[in-house]
């Protein structure tokens, strides 16, 4: 949380699955900001989809860093451009193995009031899919694998 | 040139970043693809300083160059 | 949770304050449902507001209990009937006291794909707030009370 | 007939139930801002059965009615 709508380059990226205590530690967070009157969070989890027979036991989540934080500084200005009554905006994604039924992707954003929160969620889930660069291997249940594919 | 390497283009290289010489964009997908044919299946773009380069731009050798398999984030 | 789409009634009412561990023990209890792959999240947040001077300094909620789980199966039925791969819905309000930059509302959807979870959540978001008869006293900081009415 | 009351329009009777007897929806609706003039100053709608009641509806004396200021959940 921050008081200030600086667009800095935050960390987005952390090792392993995004824990529900993480999550909690970041609503938790923004209790002293009585301005805000809304919350709108999009959390990813894993899926343990079948694939020609084989099941999703993981993902292992590897990414171009460098080009994703700046992807990501770009897609917070578009999104305090379009919704300037946003409060807060927090993204984090995993690196690395989470595996299948744990939470991997977690966009946060806080408004006055809904509308500005729910849209500016939907804006950023999406952008930070298409948008950065993150790759996920799949670890099947025969250890094999293959490459997930946002479409 | 250094290139760097991400995801299934990683592992059909074998390596997580090649040193090859191309004049541009369009010359390097050539390359690649000549020496590493699996990458011929594959949808994959080519990255010039952070940015995707979808045109054939020309490369002086000091870019940040990376090859970017489909993203896959969320 | 429930692995099953029965739209009975369920408990939507706690007295106080939604905890984050309480939205993070929710989360927790989604782990094992591995054909999730998207939660939406709506929290609502006491604000803060200023009304002539005065500063809200806490709601305190009461609901016509009856009328407002018959209400909340009629959305919850429409929701699963609107957007049928839904996976969970969740709703709890809070009753009794809410102090500023508290959480009162929380509203969670989940299925397989995203779109799915989030126009669930808005919808039912919206829903509730315009379909359940709950009553919001607004204490202020003069120790006055004013009511708050969803517009 | 026994009117359940909620929010403001309880703080304006005093009670959080009432005991009137009226033939119809209107007719309480009526009553009720005879006896209790701030409630003229309020928009609330009447429930039978749980359900708002939008039009002029006869009323039996075995309907759960209540009276309800706006509402404010969320």
């Amino acid at each position: 949380m921050s008081t200030a709508k600086v667009h800095r380059k935050r960390e987005i990226f952390a090792e392993g699955a995004i824990t529900p205590e993480f999550i909690a530690s970041s609503i938790a967070g923004h209790a002293t900001r009585t301005d805000i009157g809304a919350h709108a969070i999009f959390l990813g989890q894993v899926r343990a989809d079948t694939i020609g027979g084989r099941t999703v036991r993981a993902l292992e989540y590897t990414a171009y860093r460098e080009m994703a934080e700046e992807a990501m500084v770009a897609i917070r200005e578009e999104a305090f451009t379009r919704w300037p009554q946003l409060t807060c905006l927090h993204v984090h994604h995993s690196l690395g193995r989470v595996n299948a039924g744990a939470i991997c992707f977690f966009v946060f954003a806080s408004a006055a009031h809904r509308q500005q929160a729910r849209e500016a969620v939907a804006f950023v889930t999406d952008e930070v899919k298409a948008r950065l660069p993150i790759f996920g291997k799949e670890v099947l249940s025969d250890a094999t694998h293959a490459w997930k594919k946002n479409t | 040139m250094r290139v760097m390497l991400f995801g299934v283009v990683a592992e059909i290289v074998g390596d997580s970043a090649l040193v090859i010489d191309s004049a541009s964009t369009f010359a390097l997908r050539g390359a690649l693809n000549e020496r590493f044919p699996d990458l011929q299946e594959l949808t994959w773009s080519i990255a010039v300083d952070r940015r995707i380069e979808h045109g054939d731009r020309v490369l002086t050798g000091s870019e940040e160059i990376a090859v970017l398999p489909p993203f896959a984030g969320g």
